[in-house]
């Protein structure tokens, strides 16, 4: 199966934009006793380009996290390359991988659970800075002072402690810690997920303005497809550890070329009840299967409405390709969806 | 308009905590009438939970309601004996929770969960357990006749609220309050399981209320809501009133924060500055004032009152949007800090 | 309830027990023989006399013989050897008999200790924050807080020295005296034994209790209408149950180690008596016997509460 | 003590009933060597000669005196004919020759009490062990016969020995070891175990064991139509193994036993002897008895490559060592020892040298200078000695805490020393074992030492404590002491007759005194309980009397 | 708009937030149980200390009063059967019982927090290694194996304090193991790794403050397990040499003439039972102010 993707590299990519990193059939596959393991990430293969920002959805379990975690090299792959500017980062180890982090930062889901609650907040937002030995003394204090400034954060603020923040500000001084070395990726791994509504506007509005100001790329990994076609250049859709669909947002929303994305589009409530209570939901049969035993031929085909059993369905995998320009898919009847 | 079958007069709930008294629900009045569905939402912290809790007399320790009227059928539910209000629950009025892990017992089978909940109320046990397996049916999960035997950690999240709301359903209850049903669900199972409640709400004539921070699940599946900030209830009406021109601030500023797959997108989000007040300390006057782009002096001091603002739908402001637009140009409002509107910037806060 | 996967388990369990008694018997024996003979010494023997003893119990033989010999015995025939101060006497049927008067007071001790433990956590639980719950609580750490010893010393003191008149002072072990015999037989030796586990299986259901109360699905179980007794015997105890399983374990550890005490004070011949006893006499082949007896025992408890998991939580499944 | 009124009659139950404290560590009388043991074997096994209660040296198995040649060597033993095993086997002779040379080959604690015989060197080299053994032994093997004893007829034993001993009858009468006759019958079919079953535990005793369950209980049946006398009134005896001696007391007092004591167990703790004092009806059943223990303190004397311990106190210090010595000894008020420690019950001051008062060989009340208690004296000496503290800097006490007098004595000499001498010694509890091995290489500086006489001949002491003969310095020797003086006067007081060897026995005894070798602490008491109606019950400084002279009155 | 104009900016005042120490501290405070037990373990320290210098008698000075004579005046708790001063012997038992639960808790701590972080961290063999056989060890009565430990290596404090150390240690290391396992799942932790921390400061910099809480929980409720272990030993009588007491040793000694002098088995016992259960309710106070469940 492995072969079938193997070549298949994003070849959708804007004029001028080079990318930034490349993932190239990607594995990983946690061991999960009895000689089972979780394939979470199965064979991935896409690009980002410097500048954008590439959104990353798809159900629970799907296998984003890891997908994050592994481009930063947070763990390990169990086969397949990841490069950062034609850098090796999956042959790189120890001190080099270390050295290379300072250009990968990541922001996390839970605003509570990402910061130490036993260090003060200049602490943590300095803690990058001291990782490198980057800066020292006074200017390591205007440093923390500018970053929290940068996320809106009152610069007095560097002497309490995490407990004493909401969600949001918590939110900030993750962000604040990710902007410290001057990073040129930032994965935000569910960053506004954990936020009340009201403040994840403040999040998104938050990060849209540092990517200009700094010239940021994002990873940008979450749930809620409505938040992720707002932010996303790009979107790639996941579905049981792999990639289903990569485009541009606009398209991707307006016209998917995978039936999950269809029926993941449909299942997003609108706020307007005028739409909303006359939507069709395209309903999904059954339930998302174990990544521990995917099913064979395409993944989805245990679910999918307008799949062809067995042939070719169950049996080969689709290919993720071109069907439009800058479009990629990966489904048999892409036409019919 | 038929008359209401639940009557929430001046309810307040209250926590006596390390710090404090925490009053989370503060004078909370609303009618629920039959067979309809009615949407609370808010943000987190904003009362929800505790309201609907305080109804069945269920607020956890070191929580209680110390104050107000919930009539149900003309009885007052907060003046019954622990044996009447009792049999009011499950019977009369089911709830069900947000997370179905965790609100089913691990070691029971869910068959026997649900079947429990009508042998509570005087059904035999065979009968129970016959109509156990309908139950199952009737939220479509399938297989039932076998899932009854199954323990709760056997099933997936979807079915484990299917299961929930099963068992929610089994007296067949006048009232049907779903506290936050989906919130644990992916996308794709929340909306099979919205559709489900909205097909049960149509076919059963079961009144349910519906607890949500999600604007779109409210727009989809109810017919009224109420909007609570910070233990009060700011504003009230019809789904599409509320919607389209909702009257309070909050409602305002909530629903232009949210993005949305079918708006322009990289349109700027107009979020809401600041943060929820915390409850041991809530603001004077308007609670929400301090985050309010539209606050007035009077904002500082005075506590609105719920007034009727349009017809069936009534607010908690001293401005109203409608004000705001005609003398702020709140539409045209990009800047939405705290008192952009009034032009005036209160320091940081947290 | 047992699947494949639990027999496996078991079989694993059993495995490791068998291992882990091997492996504690092989140390203590290694560890101990360093000294060879100690037992044997006495003024009167010494030098060539003492080798031929030596020879007898083959404690001149390299250590690995010994060992080999040793293990050899107690794999194929169950054979602990044979003592080295009362010569002649065979440990295992010994062992076995001193166990079956120990498992008499364990076993009372053990229920006493569960027993109790489970009523008043829950009872303190049930009345959180009211005195009840007070005096519960700061009994149960007074409880776990006085060594063995002390609670029977003080029970001696009150039964046998203040009371003596009524209790006749009757505190020595009559042989099959069994638990109609005198409560210096068994009821208090056991009160002794269970009193401090007690406390703390109290303190443990407590907390389990009110972390369980606490639980989403003690609401649902209310939402629906259930009686507030049904609820906590069907919702909350069982489920209650799951961590205070774990101290079993330690429990009959305790139990063990504490009749090397208890036995002592109260004149109990059983088998604690006889490790405190060897030990001092320098009865090597005993305290071996003895300890890789502890170490089955605790095994098979250990191997017991896994099981008793199995039951009491269908999620688990090994 | 020992049976109040002699008027009533007998009890219809005659059912001896008392507790022991641990059981027994073997029956077998060649490998037996611990007072426990003997005291329950003395009743199933007799020798030639035996001590009564008096302590008198009277015929056993022998029908008379032997006679004894007039160089000493040869003794020879008329046999009673009458004899029989327990399993009616009649007894002869050969049963005297393979019983001792038996357990010579067998080298049990005892055997060396045989070490007189002819061919003892021989038999004691002997190697093997268990069948083997006994093969050789059916063999009539030489190298396991003892070549001095030969039977004339089947009623005649004749001992020759290799050298004269004044001590032979002594050790010949000494209950229940070495030469005490076992049936080779019963021995056979279980060499090493036979003694642990009652059906092969054969003696010529008036009891023979009837039931044992190993550290729990031992019961015991009068033999019927038994050849001695008197003839045993009892007829069965019972022995629980308790665990403790206070429940063992309680157990009495609350009447399940008709004694305490017996058995090996005479050392009741005083906190339970001052209890029964004080209480009314019970004072009277409390037997103290003298026993012919000694207690008292060794130094290490000797520093060669051998001896570890080295010392400020050995004989090559010359006076300094020797001064060191008497203040040490002189620094520990023994009166106030035998009060504090046992209340003036369970012992008495050593103040007539070591052999215990009532021994042969004793030297006279307060006769021992090194008994008193003198610390003006003491700390002059150790301030002319030891002028600076060095020498006493650092010194451990050391004693096995089995016994738990021992800790109490360690713990007030040490406060003594402190208190008179200003020196401060540490206490080191060593368990027996260990500790009497470690004591016999010369490994402790200052030692609990104690000597039990097994029978009333000086030779018993002397023999077995100093001296060349006995290995010092380097082995079997705690101290060390070995003069010349000593081991020449030594060999001549053993090979004399009793009454001219005992003033040669007593300069031993002052050798050790003039030596500092020493310091004497206490003689032992046993406590013992009787109930009034256990008539014939008793002990003397050695032993439990028979059991056949007990009877149970009606009570 | 005229209106909204004159609003003035007003600062909120933030709450006044505590430090999570001094939150705990506070919380500590409340404890009735917990304050009066520090309170009576401050004083048993000071008398620990007071022993250094003064006893009202030499403690291993005998027959200074009548053997088992129970309380009076020049004696306040009597003497016992050697005739030593009862009280002052308690005061250096409590020298001892300290010596043992602080000293081998520190030790424990050294040890389990050292193994614990590094088997929580790095997983794989060391980790298995280590689960073993601290699984091997809670398989065997560890008072048993301490007593034989200690009757091997011979009766001294300090072989004591190893016996306990030995068969004590993977409580504690379990506890950081676990905490450890826990945490480096955690956000923070992957956040420190994301920002280029380097193992040992993970180790030490992060989760080692995180666990310190339940650590302190920890080792306070060890030091009244290795006293008891200790008590344990010494009325096993393979315990600290005599004449120094320890409160096991003075009870066990006692015990002989529970019938005539109880006073000198009670005295040593109820010190014994005070202490540990003051090291307890402190245990279980520090707990409670600690638990992160109880704040938010
Ligand atoms: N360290 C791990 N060990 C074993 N399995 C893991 C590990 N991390 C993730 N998994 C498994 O890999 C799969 C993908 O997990 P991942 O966290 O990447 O999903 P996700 O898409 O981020 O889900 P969510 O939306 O819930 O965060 C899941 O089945 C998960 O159980
Ligand atoms: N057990 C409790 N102890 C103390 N305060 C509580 C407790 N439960 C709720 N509260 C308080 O009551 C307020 C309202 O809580 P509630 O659970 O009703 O919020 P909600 O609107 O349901 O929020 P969410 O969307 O997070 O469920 C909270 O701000 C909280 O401070
Ligand atoms: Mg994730
Ligand atoms: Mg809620």
């Amino acid at each position: 199966m492995a072969s079938a993707t193997a070549d298949l590299r994003p070849s959708a990519s804007p004029a001028g934009a080079k990318p930034l990193v490349r993932v190239e059939n990607v594995v990983k596959h946690f061991p999960a006793g009895l000689g089972q393991s979780v394939k979470a990430v199965d064979g991935v293969s896409f690009e980002i380009r410097e500048g954008e920002t590439l959104g990353l959805v798809g159900e629970s379990g799907c296998g984003k996290s890891t997908l994050a975690r592994l481009v930063t090299q947070l763990i390990p792959v169990s086969s397949g390359n990841v490069y950062y500017e034609d850098v090796e980062l999956t042959k790189l180890r120890g001190e080099k991988l270390r050295q290379r982090r300072r250009q990968l930062q990541m922001i996390f889901q839970d605003p509570f659970a990402s910061l130490d609650p036993r260090m003060t907040v200049g602490d943590i937002i300095a803690e990058p800075l001291d990782n490198f030995g980057v800066v020292r003394g006074r200017s390591r204090n205007k440093r923390v002072q500018e970053l929290l400034r940068l996320v809106g954060l009152n610069p007095n603020f560097n002497n309490r402690y995490p407990h004493e923040f909401s969600g949001g500000q918590r939110q900030r001084i993750g962000i604040a810690r990710a902007l410290a070395l001057n990073p040129r990726l930032v994965v935000c791994d569910e960053a506004i997920s954990a936020l009340d509504v009201s403040i994840q506007a403040q999040i998104v509005n938050l990060l849209e303005d540092l990517q200009r100001e700094l010239k940021l790329t994002y990873l940008f990994i979450a749930h809620d497809l409505s938040v992720v076609r707002h932010i996303s250049d790009r979107v790639m859709v996941m579905y049981l550890g792999k990639i289903v669909e990569v485009a541009d947002s606009v398209k991707t929303y307006s016209a998917p070329k995978h039936p999950y994305t269809k029926a993941l589009l449909s299942a997003i409530p609108v706020p307007d009840p005028k739409i909303q209570q006359g939507r069709r939901l395209v309903e999904l049969k059954g339930e998302i299967p174990s990544p521990l035993h995917p099913p064979s031929g395409c993944r989805f085909h245990t679910r999918c409405p307008i799949a062809r059993l067995p042939t070719p369905c169950a049996e080969t995998e689709p290919p993720l390709e071109e069907k439009l320009r800058d479009h990629l898919a990966a489904c048999h009847f892409s036409s019919d969806v | 308009m038929p008359a209401p079958i639940l009557q929430v007069r001046d309810l307040r709930t209250q926590f006596l905590t390390d710090g404090g008294v925490v009053t989370a629900v503060d004078g909370v009045s609303f009618d629920l009438f039959p067979g309809e569905s009615l949407g609370i939402v808010g943000e987190s912290g904003s009362g929800k939970s505790v309201t609907a809790l305080s109804l069945l007399r269920l607020v956890p320790d070191p929580g209680r309601v110390v104050g107000g009227k919930v009539l149900f059928r003309n009885q007052d539910l907060l003046q019954l004996s622990d044996d009447e209000i009792r049999q009011i629950r499950g019977r009369d009025i089911a709830m069900i929770f947000q997370d179905p892990q965790s609100s089913l017992n691990p070691v029971l089978t869910t068959g026997f969960q649900i079947a429990e909940a009508m042998q509570a109320h005087g059904k035999a046990k065979a009968e129970a357990n016959a109509r156990t397996v309908e139950l199952l049916k009737r939220v479509r999960i399938p297989a039932a006749e076998s899932r009854v035997k199954d323990f709760p950690h056997q099933l997936s999240g979807g079915m484990r609220q299917r299961a929930m709301i099963a068992m929610g359903l089994a007296n067949a209850p006048s009232i049907l309050i779903a506290d936050e049903p989906t919130t644990a669900l992916d996308v794709t199972v929340q909306a099979q399981i919205l559709e489900l409640l909205g097909d049960l709400n149509r076919e059963l004539g079961a009144a349910i209320v519906m607890i949500t921070h999600n604007m779109g699940v409210v727009a989809g599946l109810c017919s009224r809501v109420i909007v609570m900030y910070a233990g009060h209830i700011v504003e009230e009406g019809p789904v599409e009133e509320i919607f389209e021109r909702p009257q309070h601030p909050y409602t305002w500023s909530l629903l232009r924060s949210i993005p949305r797959v079918d708006a322009l997108r990289h349109e700027r989000l107009r979020s809401i500055e600041g943060i929820a007040p915390d409850l041991l300390r809530p603001p004077s006057g308007c609670r929400f004032h301090p985050r309010c782009p539209f606050r007035i002096e009077r904002c500082f001091t005075d506590e609105p009152t719920l007034e009727e603002v349009a017809t069936n739908q009534r607010a908690a402001c001293w401005v109203t949007m409608e004000r705001a637009r005609r003398e702020m140009h709140a539409d045209d409002l990009l800047d939405i800090r705290p008192g952009a509107g009034s032009g005036v910037h209160p320091g940081e806060q947290i | 309830m047992l699947t494949r996967g639990t027999l496996i388990y078991i079989g694993q369990r059993i495995v490791l027990i068998a291992f882990t008694v091997l492996a504690v018997s092989s140390i203590v024996f290694l560890g101990i023989h360093r000294l060879p003979g100690d037992a044997l010494f006495s003024e009167h023997l010494h030098g060539q006399q003492y080798e031929l003893l030596l020879h007898h119990y083959h404690l001149d033989e390299p250590l690995w013989i010994q060992y080999r010999d040793y293990l050899t015995g107690v794999v194929t025939r169950g054979d602990l050897g044979e003592s080295l101060v009362n010569k002649g006497v065979q440990i295992t049927p010994l062992v076995l008999r001193e166990l079956t008067i120990s498992a008499e007071v364990g076993a009372f001790a053990l229920i006493f200790t569960i027993g109790l433990g489970l009523v008043l956590g829950v009872v303190a639980a049930v009345r959180q924050n009211t005195w009840v719950d007070y005096v519960l609580t700061t009994t149960s750490v007074i409880g776990y807080s006085m060594p063995n010893f002390v609670i029977a010393t003080f029970l001696l003191l009150v039964f046998a020295v203040w009371l003596g008149n009524q209790t006749d002072g009757a505190f020595y072990y009559q042989i099959g005296g069994g638990w109609t015999g005198s409560i210096g037989q068994i009821w208090l030796p056991a009160f002794a034994l269970g009193f401090p586990y007690a406390s703390i299986v109290a303190r443990l259901t407590r907390a389990s209790m009110l972390e369980v109360i606490r639980q989403d699905y003690i609401r649902t179980a209310r939402a629906k209408g259930l009686k507030e007794t049904v609820i906590m015997v069907r919702h909350a105890l069982r489920n209650a149950l799951i961590p205070v399983t774990t101290i079993l374990g330690p429990l009959v550890i305790g139990i063990i180690t504490g009749s090397v005490i208890i036995e002592n004070i109260f004149g109990i011949p059983g088998l604690g008596k006889e490790f405190a006893q060897s030990i001092l006499n320098r009865d090597y082949a005993i305290v071996i016997g003895v300890f890789t007896m502890y170490a089955a025992m605790v095994g098979v408890a250990n191997l017991g509460v896994d099981l008793l998991y199995v039951l009491i939580d269908p999620r688990i499944r090994y | 003590g020992g049976g109040g009124n002699t008027n009533t009659g007998l009890a219809k139950d005659q059912t001896y009933k008392f507790p022991i404290l641990g059981d027994f560590g073997t029956l077998d009388p060649s490998m037996l060597d611990a007072e426990t043991d003997s005291e329950i074997a003395q009743n199933i096994f007799n020798g030639v000669v035996k001590f009564d209660n008096e302590l008198n040296i009277v015929p056993d198995i022998a029908s008379a005196m032997p006679t004894v040649s007039s160089d000493n060597l040869t003794y020879t033993f008329p046999l009673r004919h009458d004899v029989t095993f327990s399993n009616g086997d009649k007894l002869t002779a050969k049963d005297f020759i393979y019983s001792w040379s038996r357990a010579a080959a067998m080298q049990g604690g005892y055997s060396y009490i045989m070490g007189a015989i002819k061919g003892y060197d021989v038999v004691s080299q002997n190697k093997t062990a268990g069948a083997a053994l006994e093969a050789k032994l059916e063999a009539n093997d030489p190298s396991v016969i003892l070549s001095g004893l030969t039977a004339p007829d089947d009623y005649t034993l004749k001992v020759q020995l290799s050298a004269p001993a004044g001590w032979f009858l002594s050790a010949a009468a000494l209950e229940a070891t070495v030469m005490m006759v076992v049936d080779q019958k019963a021995v056979k079919t279980d060499f090493d175990n036979w003694w642990t079953k009652p059906e092969t535990l054969i003696g010529t005793g008036a009891f023979k064991m009837t039931a044992r369950v190993a550290n729990q209980s031992v019961d015991f049946a009068a033999v019927p139509n038994w050849w001695g006398s008197p003839k045993p009134t009892l007829t069965k005896v019972h022995l629980d193994v308790l665990q403790s001696a206070s429940s063992a007391i309680t157990a009495y007092e609350q009447g399940t036993y008709d004694a305490y004591g017996f058995g090996g167990y005479s050392n009741a703790p005083i906190a339970d002897i001052l209890r029964i004092q004080g209480t009314p009806n019970e004072k009277d059943q409390l037997l103290l008895h003298p026993k012919v223990r000694t207690t008292w303190v060794s130094f290490n004397m000797v520093s060669d490559s051998s001896r570890h311990a080295k010392g400020p106190f050995t004989l090559d210090g010359g006076q300094a060592a020797h001064d060191l010595r008497l203040a040490f000894a002189l620094a520990i008020d023994k009166d106030k020892l035998v009060d504090v420690v046992c209340h003036k019950i369970i012992c008495s001051a050593a103040t007539g040298g070591l052999i215990t008062k009532g021994l042969t060989g004793y030297l006279g009340d307060n006769a021992d200078p090194l008994a008193k208690f003198d610390p003006t004296k003491a700390k002059s000496l150790l301030k002319g000695a030891d002028p600076t503290g060095a020498k006493t800097a650092h010194l451990t006490y050391v004693y096995d805490p089995n016994n738990p007098l021992n800790k109490d004595v360690g713990v007030f000499i040490q406060d003594q020393w402190q208190t008179n001498l200003g020196v401060h010694v540490d206490l080191l509890a060593v368990d027996h074992s260990p500790f009497i091995k470690a004591r016999l290489k010369g490994d402790y500086v200052l030692s609990r030492d104690g000597w039990q006489a097994d029978y009333n001949h000086p030779q018993d002491w002397y023999d077995s404590l100093w001296g060349t003969a006995l290995g010092c310095p380097d082995a079997n020797c705690t101290s060390g002491y070995a003069t010349k003086a000593y081991d020449d006067l030594l060999k001549k007081a053993d090979q004399e007759p009793l009454e001219q060897a005992v003033p040669d026995y007593q300069k031993l005894g002052q050798m050790l005194i003039d030596d500092v070798a020493y310091i004497p602490l206490y003689y032992s008491v046993g406590a013992f309980l009787i109930k009034p109606y256990a008539k014939g019950a008793g002990t003397n400084n050695f032993f439990d009397y028979w059991w056949n002279q007990i009877s149970i009155q009606s009570h | 708009m005229a209106t909204a104009a004159a609003v003035v900016a007003r600062e909120i005042p933030s709450p006044e937030q505590a430090s999570l120490w001094s939150d705990a501290w506070r919380r500590l405070r409340r404890n009735r149980m917990a304050l009066i037990s520090t309170i009576y373990l401050v004083l048993l320290v000071l008398v620990a200390l007071l022993a250094i210098f003064y006893t009202p008698y030499r403690m291993s000075a005998v027959g200074i009063a009548p053997t088992y004579s129970g309380p009076s005046q020049a004696h306040l708790l009597g003497a016992d059967g050697v005739g030593r001063d009862v009280l002052s012997r308690l005061m250096i038992g409590a020298q001892i019982s300290l010596i043992v639960g602080v000293g081998t808790q520190l030790l424990v701590v050294v040890v389990g927090v050292t193994v614990g972080l590094l088997a929580g961290y790095y997983r794989g063999w060391l980790d298995s290694v280590v689960t073993f056989i601290i699984n091997v060890f809670y398989g065997i009565p560890d008072l048993l194996v301490a007593l034989i430990l200690v009757f091997l290596l011979g009766p001294s404090l300090t072989n004591i304090i190893i016996a306990i150390v030995v068969t004590r240690w993977m409580d504690m290391a379990r506890m950081v193991r676990g905490q450890t396992l826990s945490m480096r799942e955690r956000e923070f932790i992957e956040a420190a790794r994301a920002s280029g921390a380097k193992p040992v400061k993970i180790l030490f910099g992060h989760i080692l403050p995180n666990a310190l809480g339940p650590i302190i929980v920890q080792a306070t409720f060890g030091v009244p397990a290795a006293i008891l272990f200790e008590a344990f030993l010494s009325f096993l009588g393979v315990g600290i040499q005599p004449p120094t007491p320890s409160w096991g040793s003075m009870a066990a000694d006692g015990i002989a003439a529970l019938r005539i002098a109880p006073h000198i088995v009670l005295a040593p016992s109820i010190a014994l039972s005070i202490t540990l259960m003051a090291f307890n309710f402190l245990g279980d106070g520090l707990r409670d102010a600690l638990d992160p469940r109880s704040r938010r």
